[in-house]
C-alpha cells in the first residue's frame, strides 16, 4: 500500500448506485456538499465510514463511494459508536433524519454526543417524516397539520441544538442545504472537530413539508430571518447589516443598529465559551422572534471517548504487561490432580 | 498464584480425635441472611474441597432484593455445595448438612434437607422476632419437630464475640464474623483444611490486620468447637476423586463464559469488543470482561441493550470480535438489531443468560425459557445459529465454538446460558491456550483497479468475504434491506428476494455439516432417550446412570447444538422406544424436536425458578422405562 | 353520501356501436412511473366496477421510494384490480389488459399479461431515454416482440395536451391528466359509466375548475378515443355479480381495520386509545383512525414502537380500549412491552401488518413470515392469542374478534394482517353496527372496609377482574415479577410461580374453548387438505374451487386462529391423506401444526413478496392429490 | 359514593407490603415526605397512580396504597402518557431512577417533558445502578470506579436538570433525601404544577456508592456547596450567608458578600423567566466550583398534551357532532346489491 495520498475530486466520493431521492429534495444539496467537502480533507475513501438509520436522508450512505452502513431506524450513533471504539483510525460520519435521530434515536443521540466520541453527526432536519409519507416528526411545529395530525400537532417541538447543547455537545452547528457554501464550511468545520460534532441542516422535502425553511431561504427576507455567527464577531443581521442582537439580562433582544447602539454593545459570539449557556441561548432564538443563528454555536476541546477507552487498554497493558492467557487461567486458586 | 496437589493437603490441620467416617459425597447448603456472608462462606467452602481433590458442583442462591429487611424470609440466602470422591454433575438433590444461622433460613431450607442429615443452628438468633418474622409459633429448636435429623444447637453468636474479644471490634464487627465460625464448625465436621481460608482471609483482609485476626480466630473457634465439643461424636471424610489428571480451577459458568471468550479471541488474532448493559444474571460477564483490558478487551456498558447490539454490530463492522451479553428482557429488545446482524451476515455472538419470565419475571432465579425467542424472536425469515452451554466449565469450550461458528459462517450467533450454570461451579481442566484449535479469521487484502468488491459473494459453505474498513478498494456499503446476490446491493427483485432467504437459510443449516456426531451415553438403543439440553445437563446424566444401574435400558443424549441440530438427531431418536425431554420451561425443546423430526416426544417440565432433582428426573424416566426391557 | 343501485349505472354513458363481447370477469392493471397516477386510475376504476355491480378484488403495488427518479424500474407502479360477474377471491393471476404508462412500466409488468392479451400503451413515452432507462436496446413497440398481444400503441401525451387545449395549462400540468385519459380509455373498453369517477373529480377538484375542466377532458378523450378510433373494434362487458343482497362499499384492509377497531371500541362502551409509531405498511391505520376524534379516538405517535406499546399499556390499565399497530421491525422492539402486557393481564390489540423481512427487508412487500415473532417473539413462557386476518373485509370482523378475545380473557392479543391485505381492496357488505354482537365489558365497582381487592382473582375462564384507577377502595398495584396468585403482590415462590406459568398458558388456552368450529370447504375427507392462513386466503380457495372442478377430493381449511388452534383442527387433518399448507414464508405454520399434531405437512412456499398465484397453489394440489381418488 | 374527601394522613399512603429497601438507604426518606405531602393534597388515593420502571427506587409503586404501576425498564414515562392521555383525571407520579430514566429511558424521558403532560417525574439520582449492584450510571462522574469500570468511567455524566431544560421543561426543580422538610415542599410544589413537574432528587446508595452526597449534606460543609433558590431572591448561600453569585455577562461566579458588592448585585432567582436560559444556566453551577441549586429551577405554566389531545376531541365533536358509526360506514360511494 503506497502511503501517498491520491489527489481526490467530488465525483470520486460517487458510489455506482442511483441516487433516489424525490426531484428537488434538498438531499441532494448536502450529498453534493459533504463530496465536496470530503476531496479537500486529505483522508483516504477507504478510511470513511457513513453510518445511518431510517429515512429518506438514511440513504446517503449508499450514495458515497466510501464504506457504509444503512443501520435500523434510530441506532446509527450507537453503530457508530462501535465502530469508532474498535476503530479510532476511522472517519466516522453519522447521517440522521428529525424522526430517526430525534424520535426513535433520541437516546443514542444523547449519549453519543455526552460521550464525545469523535465522529461527526448530520442531522437532516425537514420537520417531517419523509420515507413513512408525511407524518409530523418532533421537529414539527405545533399544530402542523399532517397525516396523523389531521387537526394540527400539539406537541411541542424537540430543538436539535438546544438538546445537544443539554448534553453539552462540543461542537454543534447548524446550517441550510441551499446555502452551499455555508454548508460545505459547516461541514468541514465539523469533519475537523475532535469530538462528536453536531451539526443541523436545515432539508427541504418538496413533496410532503415543502417550504418549511423559506423564511430562512427565501432570498427576500432571509437576511432579516437568519444571522450567520462567527467567532468573536457581533450578532449582526438584516439586508443593509442594520440590525443586532443584544443581550437584556440572560434574554436576547433585536435592536436597531446606528443612534445610540453601537457593534460593540451586541452579543459577540464565542464558541469557545467554557460555559455553554451561550450556546444555549443561541440556540433558542427561533423564528419569528429571533433571527435563527447559523454557523458554528459552540466548538471546544474536550476528551473524547473513543480516546479515552484505548488509552485504558494502553496503560492496562503498560502496568499489566500484555495479558498472558495461560498465566491468567493458571493464577489464584488451582490444583493438580496427578 | 498457588497451586496445591490435590490431596496434599489433608495433614494442615491437626488430625482429629473423634471418629471418622468416610463419606462417597455431600451435600452441604449454608444458609443465613444475604447479610450473614453465606456466598462467602459456600464459595471458601468449595475452593477447599476442589483444593482437596474432591469433584464439586455448587448452586447459590440469592434474595432478589439487595438487602431484604435482616431475618426475613424474603432475605434468607443460600449456597449449596456438593463435593465427591466420585465425577459428580450436580449440586446435589437434598442435603446431608444444613447450616441455618437463623430462623428465617431455617424456615425456608428444612424441607429439603435427608432425614437423619446434620442440621447446625446458630440457637441465639432464635429469639421472639426472628421467630415471629420466620413465621414460627414457638421455637422448633425446642419443639420437638426436629427430631428426625441430628440437631445441633450452637450459640455461634457468643462464641463468636468471645473469640474476637480483645481486638477492639465493635458488636456488629464482630458479629460479622459469624461466618467463619459456621465454615469452622464445617470444616472440621467434613475434615477440611484451614490453610485455604487463612490464605484468603490474608489476601482479602490484609489491609486490615484487625479484622484479618478476627475473622482467623472465628474460623479456629469454629473448628476448635467441632473438635471439642461433645454434640459432635465424629466426623466425616470424602476422599478425593479420580478426576482427569491435570490442574484444575474452580470456575463460576459466567467467568468460564468470560475466559473462553478471551480465548477465542486470542485463538483468531483478534481483539474484542464487548456492547453490554447489565441486567442480572447476566452482568458478571461485563464486569469480569472490563478488569482485561491489558489483554485488548473493549467493554461498552451502554445506554441500553439497543445501543449494545447495534454497538456490537458496528465493532463487527470494523473487524473486531464483537459480542453482546443479555438476559431475556434485554434479549427481546435486541430483536430488531439481531435481524440487522443477520442481513448483514457479520459475526459476532450474542449470549443470554437465562433466567425465570416471562417479562421481568423472576430475576435471580433460573429457567430455560428462551429458546423459542433465541430460536423464532425476529421478525421475518431471520435464521440464526444457536448453541448451549451445559454446565459451568462448558462455558469456556463453548465460547470458542460460538466464534468458530460466527467466523467460519460469517453469521450472528446465539449462545445460551443460564442463571444455574452462570452463578454455579465446578472444577475445570485448566486449558493450555497453546494447544487450543486456531480459529481463523481472514479479511481480504486490498483491490485496485476497477474490479469491484463483491461483499455478498460466498465460499463452499456459502459464507461472505469479511471486508473491512481501512482496506483500499474494498469500499461498500451494507443494510437492513434485503440485498442483491453477491454484489450485496439494495435489490427488490422478487427472484432474489427469495434466492437470498433460502441462501441465509441453507447458510445457517450448513453449519451442521461441520458438527461432530450426537454424543449418546448408554445403550444404542433401548427403551427411552432422555434428550437434555443446557443447565439440566448434570441432573439428566446423573438420572440417567442412576436409571442404567437400575437396569433400565436408557440412554442420554445432551443438545449443545440447537440451531441447526446436529445431522444425526433424527436417527438416534428412532432407536428408542420413547423420547423424554426434561426441560425448565412448559416444553420448548420438545416442540422443536416434534415439527422437525416428527418424534411424538415427551416432556418434563418444571417452572419453579430452580433446577431439577435428580430424583425428579429419574422418577420420571422410570415411569416411562418399562424396567422388564433390558 | 352517494349509493347506486348495482346495474341501474350502465346507461350513463351513450352505447358503444362496436360490438360488445360479455365476459366472466376481467383482470387490469395500470402501470406507469409514481408521478403517473396509476393508483388513483386503479382505485377510480375499482369503484366504478364496484359500483356496476361487480366483484371486485385489486392488488396495489407501489415502488420503494417516494419518488424514484422519473421512468427507472425502480419507479414504476402499478395496481391490479381483477372485477368479475362471479365471486372472486383474488386480484387474479395474470392480466386479461395491461396499460403501460412507459417503457420501463412496460418492461417491469409484460410478462403478467395473458397471451393475447390486451396491451395499451402510451407510444410517445418510448422515445430514447425512456428506453434507455427501462433496458431497451430497440423499441418494442416496432420489433415484433410484442405480437403475441393485442396491442394498441396511444398517443395518449399528444391526445391529452390536445384534449386540455385553451384551459391555459402548462405542459407540465397537462400531462399530468394523461392517467385521466388512460382510464377513460379503459372505461369504453369495459363499457364502464364515467359518473363515478366524474363525481369524484367534482369533489376532488372544485375548488380548482380549471384543473376539473382539464381532468374531465382528459378522462372523456380517452373514452372517445376507443369509440372513434379503428384501433379498437370491440368491447367488453363483465356483468354484475350476484353477490348477497344489502349495501355494500369498498374497502381496503386497513381500513377495514380501523372501522372495525371502531365499532368494537363502540359496541364495549370504551373510547380509543392508538399508541403507534409510522411504518409501512401499517401507517395507514393510524392515519384513518386520527381522523376520528368525534368517536372519542385518541391517537398517540409515540417517540417510538416502544413508547407506543407501553404507553398502550398505561391505557389499558386506565381502563380504554387500548391498542398498538406496527409491522415486523416495530413488533420485534414491542417484545418486552408484549411481556409485560401478558404479566399485567391486560386487555389489548397488538396488530402487525407483515411486510417483506428480515430486518428492513422489503417493506412495501408483503409476506407471511412474522407468524414465528407473533408466537415465540418474548422471553419466557409467554402465551398471547394470536389471530389473523384472511382478506379486506375480513379485518373488520376480526378486530371485532381480537377485542372479544382481550376483554373475555384479559389479555392482550396479536392480530396479523399484511400489505397485501392492508392496500388491497375488496367490496364489504356494510355492517349495522346495532345489529353486531355486543362486546360486555366490565371494571368492578367500589369497595369498602378493609377486605382487600384481589386483582389476581379468577373467573371460570381464569380471566381476571379489570379493576380501574379511580374506583375507591380498589387501590393496587401491578409489574413485570412474578405475582402471587389470586392478590397479584410480588412473590417469588417457586410452586406459585410454577402456578402462574401454568394458569397464564391455560388461559390463552381456554380461548379456544369458545371458537366457532373450524370451517372446510370440500368434501370431509379426501385426499388433500389445504390449510392456509392469512392473506393467500384467496389464492388457496380459488385454487381448490379450480381442483374441485377438476375432480380432486380437496378441502380447503382457512384458519383465522393461530393460537390456540381450533379445537378440531387435529381431527379434521387426519381425515385427509395428506395436508398442504401454502405460505408466503419458509413454512412457520407447517411447523406449528407438525409439532401440534405431528401430522407430516407439506409446504408450499414463497418469499419474493407478492402473493401466491392461483395457478402456483392449483399446481401443488396437483401434484399432490392424485387424480385417481375421488 | 361520597364526595366528601376524608381526611388523610401519611400512614393511610402505606400499602400492606413490606419494604425491601436496604436498610439505611435514602429511599426511605423520599418515600417518607412522599406520603407526607399527599396526605395534604386532598386528592384521594384512588385518584392517584405511581407508575415505574425497574431499579432499586422503580420499587416505590408498591409501598404505596394508590394506584400502580411497575412496569419495565425505562418506560415509565410512556406508561404514564398512556394513562394519562385516557384518563386526565388522575394524579400520576413517575418514579425513576438515574439508569431507568437517563440511560434506557433518556428518550422516553425527554418526550415526554417536551410534551408537557400533566404528571410528575421524579428522579432518584443516586449516581449508580443500584439494583444491578454497582455499575457505573450516566450520571457517574468521570473516573468513577465501579465494577464495570475498574479503571474509572470515561464517559461525560449527563446533568437530569440540564437535559430536562434542553427539553425545554416547564418545571424543574432538585431536591435532597435527608433535607426532609425541603423535599417535601419540592415534591408539593411538582404535585401543584399543572404540566411535567420534572424533579431530581439526590439519593444515597449506601450500599453501592456511599456517601457521593456527602458534600451536600454534611452539616459541616452543605452550606457551602449547595444554594437554596427561591423565586425573586437573590442567590446567597454559605453558613454566614456571606456568599453569593453573581452573573459576569453569561456565566456565574461566586462572590464574597460585604464591601463593595451588595444582594443587588447578585443574581436574582426568576423560576417564572419566559427565556430557560437561566435555569439552564443554574443548572450547570455544579459541585466543587459552585454551589449547587437546590430548589424550583423553573415553573412556567404553558398547555399540556393531554388537555390539548381532549380539547381535539372535544372541538371535532362540537364541529362533527359525535361520532356515528354506521353514517361513517354508509358514507361515500356505496352501492346496494338486491
Ligand atoms: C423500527 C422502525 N420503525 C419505524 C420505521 C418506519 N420509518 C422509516 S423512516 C421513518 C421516519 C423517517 O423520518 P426522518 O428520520 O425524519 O427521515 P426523512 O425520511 O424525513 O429523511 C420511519 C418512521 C422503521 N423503518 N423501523
Ligand atoms: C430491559 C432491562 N435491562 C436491564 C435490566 C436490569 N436493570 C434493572 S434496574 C437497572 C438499573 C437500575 O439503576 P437505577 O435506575 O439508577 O435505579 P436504582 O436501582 O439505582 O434505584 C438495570 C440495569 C432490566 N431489568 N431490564
Ligand atoms: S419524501 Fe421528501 S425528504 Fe424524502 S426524498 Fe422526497 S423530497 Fe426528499
Ligand atoms: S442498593 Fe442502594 S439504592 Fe438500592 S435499596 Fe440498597 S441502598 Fe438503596
Ligand atoms: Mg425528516
Ligand atoms: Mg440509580
Amino acid at each position: 500500500m503506497s502511503t501517498e495520498l491520491p489527489v481526490l475530486t467530488a465525483n470520486d466520493f460517487a458510489s455506482d448506485q442511483d441516487v433516489r431521492w424525490c426531484p428537488g429534495c434538498g438531499d441532494y444539496s448536502i450529498l453534493a456538499q459533504m463530496k465536496k467537502m470530503l476531496a479537500t480533507l486529505s483522508i483516504p475513501r477507504e478510511k470513511m465510514v457513513f453510518v445511518s438509520g431510517i429515512g429518506c436522508s438514511s440513504r446517503f450512505p449508499y450514495y458515497m463511494n466510501t464504506y457504509g452502513i444503512h443501520s435500523i431506524h434510530g441506532r446509527a450513533p450507537a453503530v457508530a459508536t462501535g465502530l469508532k471504539s474498535v476503530r479510532p483510525d476511522l472517519t466516522v460520519f453519522v447521517i440522521t433524519g428529525d424522526g430517526d435521530g430525534l424520535s426513535i434515536g433520541g437516546n443514542h443521540l444523547m449519549h453519543t454526543i455526552r460521550r464525545n466520541l469523535d465522529i461527526n453527526i448530520i442531522l437532516f432536519n425537514n420537520r417531517i417524516y419523509g420515507l413513512t409519507k408525511g407524518q409530523y416528526s418532533p421537529t414539527s411545529p405545533k399544530g402542523k397539520v399532517t397525516k396523523s395530525t389531521p387537526m394540527g400537532a400539539i406537541d411541542n417541538p424537540l430543538h436539535p441544538l438546544s438538546i445537544a447543547i443539554g448534553c453539552e455537545a462540543t461542537f454543534v452547528a447548524r446550517s441550510i442545504d441551499v446555502h452551499i457554501k455555508h454548508l460545505e464550511m459547516v461541514l468541514r468545520r465539523a469533519a475537523e472537530h475532535r469530538g462528536t460534532s453536531f451539526v443541523e441542516v436545515y432539508q427541504n422535502c418538496n413533496v410532503f413539508n415543502d417550504g418549511a425553511f423559506d423564511y430562512a431561504t427565501d432570498r427576500k427576507i432571509k437576511d432579516d430571518t437568519i444571522v450567520e455567527i462567527e467567532h468573536n464577531k457581533p450578532l449582526i443581521f438584516g439586508k443593509n447589516r442594520d440590525k443586532g442582537i443584544r443581550l437584556n439580562g440572560l434574554e436576547p433582544e433585536v435592536v436597531q443598529l446606528g443612534g445610540a447602539i453601537k457593534e460593540d454593545d451586541l452579543l459577540f459570539h464565542n464558541e469557545l465559551a467554557e460555559e455553554p449557556s451561550l450556546a444555549y441561548l443561541l440556540s433558542r432564538m427561533r423564528h419569528p422572534e429571533f433571527p435563527e443563528p447559523m454557523g458554528v454555536l459552540r466548538a471546544v476541546d474536550r476528551p473524547r471517548y473513543d480516546d479515552e477507552l484505548n488509552k485504558q487498554i494502553t496503560v492496562a497493558r503498560e502496568q499489566r504487561g500484555d495479558g498472558d492467557m495461560n498465566a491468567l487461567f493458571r493464577s489464584g486458586e488451582t490444583w493438580t490432580v496427578s | 498464584m498457588s497451586t496445591t496437589t490435590a490431596g496434599a493437603t489433608a495433614s494442615s490441620t491437626s488430625p482429629t480425635s473423634k471418629p471418622v467416617v468416610t463419606l462417597k459425597g455431600a451435600t452441604v447448603r449454608f444458609a443465613g441472611d444475604s447479610g450473614d456472608g453465606m456466598q462467602l462462606a459456600g464459595m471458601q467452602m468449595t475452593n477447599t474441597s476442589a483444593l482437596a481433590g474432591n469433584d464439586i458442583a455448587t448452586f447459590p442462591d440469592f434474595p432478589a432484593e439487595i438487602r431484604a429487611p435482616r431475618g426475613t424470609l424474603a432475605g434468607v440466602s443460600g449456597y449449596q455445595l456438593h463435593f465427591s470422591s466420585t465425577e459428580i454433575f450436580t449440586p446435589g438433590d437434598d442435603l446431608n448438612a444444613l447450616v441455618a444461622m437463623n430462623p428465617a433460613a431455617l424456615q425456608t431450607n428444612l424441607s429439603d434437607l435427608h432425614d437423619g442429615g446434620l442440621l447446625v443452628v446458630n440457637q441465639e438468633a432464635f429469639d421472639e422476632k426472628g421467630m415471629r418474622q420466620a413465621g414460627y409459633a414457638q421455637n422448633p429448636l425446642e419443639d420437638g419437630s426436629l427430631r428426625k435429623y441430628q440437631l445441633f444447637t450452637v450459640p455461634m453468636t457468643s462464641l463468636t464475640r468471645r473469640s474476637v474479644e480483645g481486638l477492639g471490634l465493635s458488636q456488629k464487627e464482630a458479629d460479622r464474623c459469624r461466618n467463619f465460625l459456621a465454615m469452622g464448625l464445617v470444616y472440621w465436621l467434613y475434615g477440611r483444611s484451614l490453610d485455604p481460608t487463612l490464605r484468603y482471609i490474608e489476601s482479602k483482609f490484609g489491609g486490615k490486620p484487625d479484622l484479618a485476626e478476627a475473622n482467623v480466630r472465628a474460623l479456629k473457634a469454629g473448628y476448635n468447637y467441632g473438635e471439642t465439643t461433645d454434640a459432635f461424636v465424629s466426623s466425616y471424610q470424602v476422599d478425593r476423586a479420580r478426576l482427569k489428571p491435570g490442574r484444575y480451577r474452580n470456575m463460576t459458568g459466567n467467568q468460564a463464559l468470560a475466559w473462553g471468550l478471551m480465548a477465542a479471541a486470542k485463538l483468531s488474532n483478534k481483539e474484542m469488543f464487548l456492547g453490554s448493559y447489565p441486567i442480572t444474571p447476566a452482568s458478571d460477564i461485563l464486569h469480569e470482561l472490563s478488569r482485561y483490558k491489558n489483554f485488548g478487551v473493549r467493554t461498552f456498558q451502554a445506554e441500553d441493550e439497543i445501543a449494545a447490539i447495534t454497538a456490537t454490530i458496528g465493532a463487527a463492522f470494523g473487524g473486531a470480535m464483537s459480542l453482546t451479553t443479555s438476559s431475556g428482557p434485554g434479549i427481546a429488545l435486541k430483536g430488531e438489531g439481531m435481524g440487522l446482524a443477520v442481513m448483514l451476515e457479520l459475526p459476532m455472538i450474542i449470549i443470554n443468560i437465562q433466567r425465570g419470565g416471562p417479562s421481568t419475571g423472576l430475576p435471580t432465579k433460573t429457567e430455560q425459557s428462551d429458546l423459542f425467542q433465541a430460536v423464532f424472536g425476529r421478525n421475518g425469515e431471520c435464521p440464526m445459529p444457536v448453541i448451549a452451554a451445559r454446565s459451568p466449565a462448558d462455558c469456556f469450550d463453548l465460547a470458542h465454538e460460538a466464534w468458530r461458528i460466527a467466523t467460519r459462517y460469517m453469521t450472528p450467533v446465539m449462545l445460551l446460558s443460564d442463571g444455574y450454570i452462570a452463578n454455579g461451579s465446578e472444577p475445570w481442566l485448566i486449558a493450555d491456550v497453546d494447544k487450543m484449535p486456531k480459529i481463523p479469521v481472514s479479511h481480504p487484502g486490498p483491490q485496485e483497479g476497477d474490479e469491484p468488491y463483491l461483499p455478498y459473494a460466498r465460499d463452499e459453505r456459502l459464507a461472505r468475504p469479511w471486508g473491512i474498513p481501512g482496506t483500499p478498494g474494498l469500499m461498500h456499503r451494507i443494510g437492513g434491506l434485503e440485498k442483491q446476490d453477491i454484489t450485496g446491493n439494495v435489490s427488490y427483485d422478487p427472484a432474489n428476494h427469495q434466492h437470498m432467504v433460502n441462501l441465509r437459510a441453507r447458510k445457517v443449516a450448513n453449519v451442521a455439516l461441520e458438527l461432530p456426531p450426537q454424543e449418546v451415553f448408554g445403550p444404542e438403543r433401548g427403551s427411552l432417550l432422555v434428550l437434555s439440553w443446557g443447565g439440566t445437563y448434570g441432573a439428566c446424566l446423573t438420572a440417567v446412570q442412576a436409571a442404567q444401574a437400575e437396569g433400565l435400558t436408557v440412554a442420554h443424549a445432551h443438545l449443545r447444538y440447537m440451531n441447526p441440530f446436529p445431522r444425526d438427531l433424527g436417527d438416534i431418536m428412532r432407536r428408542y422406544d420413547r423420547v423424554l425431554v426434561p426441560e425448565l420451561n412448559l416444553g420448548q425443546l420438545r416442540q422443536l424436536i416434534r415439527a422437525e423430526y416428527l418424534v411424538p416426544a415427551v416432556g418434563l417440565n418444571k417452572v419453579e425458578g430452580k433446577p431439577f432433582a435428580v430424583s425428579e428426573v429419574l422418577a420420571k424416566i422410570r415411569e416411562l422405562a418399562p424396567a422388564s426391557k433390558s
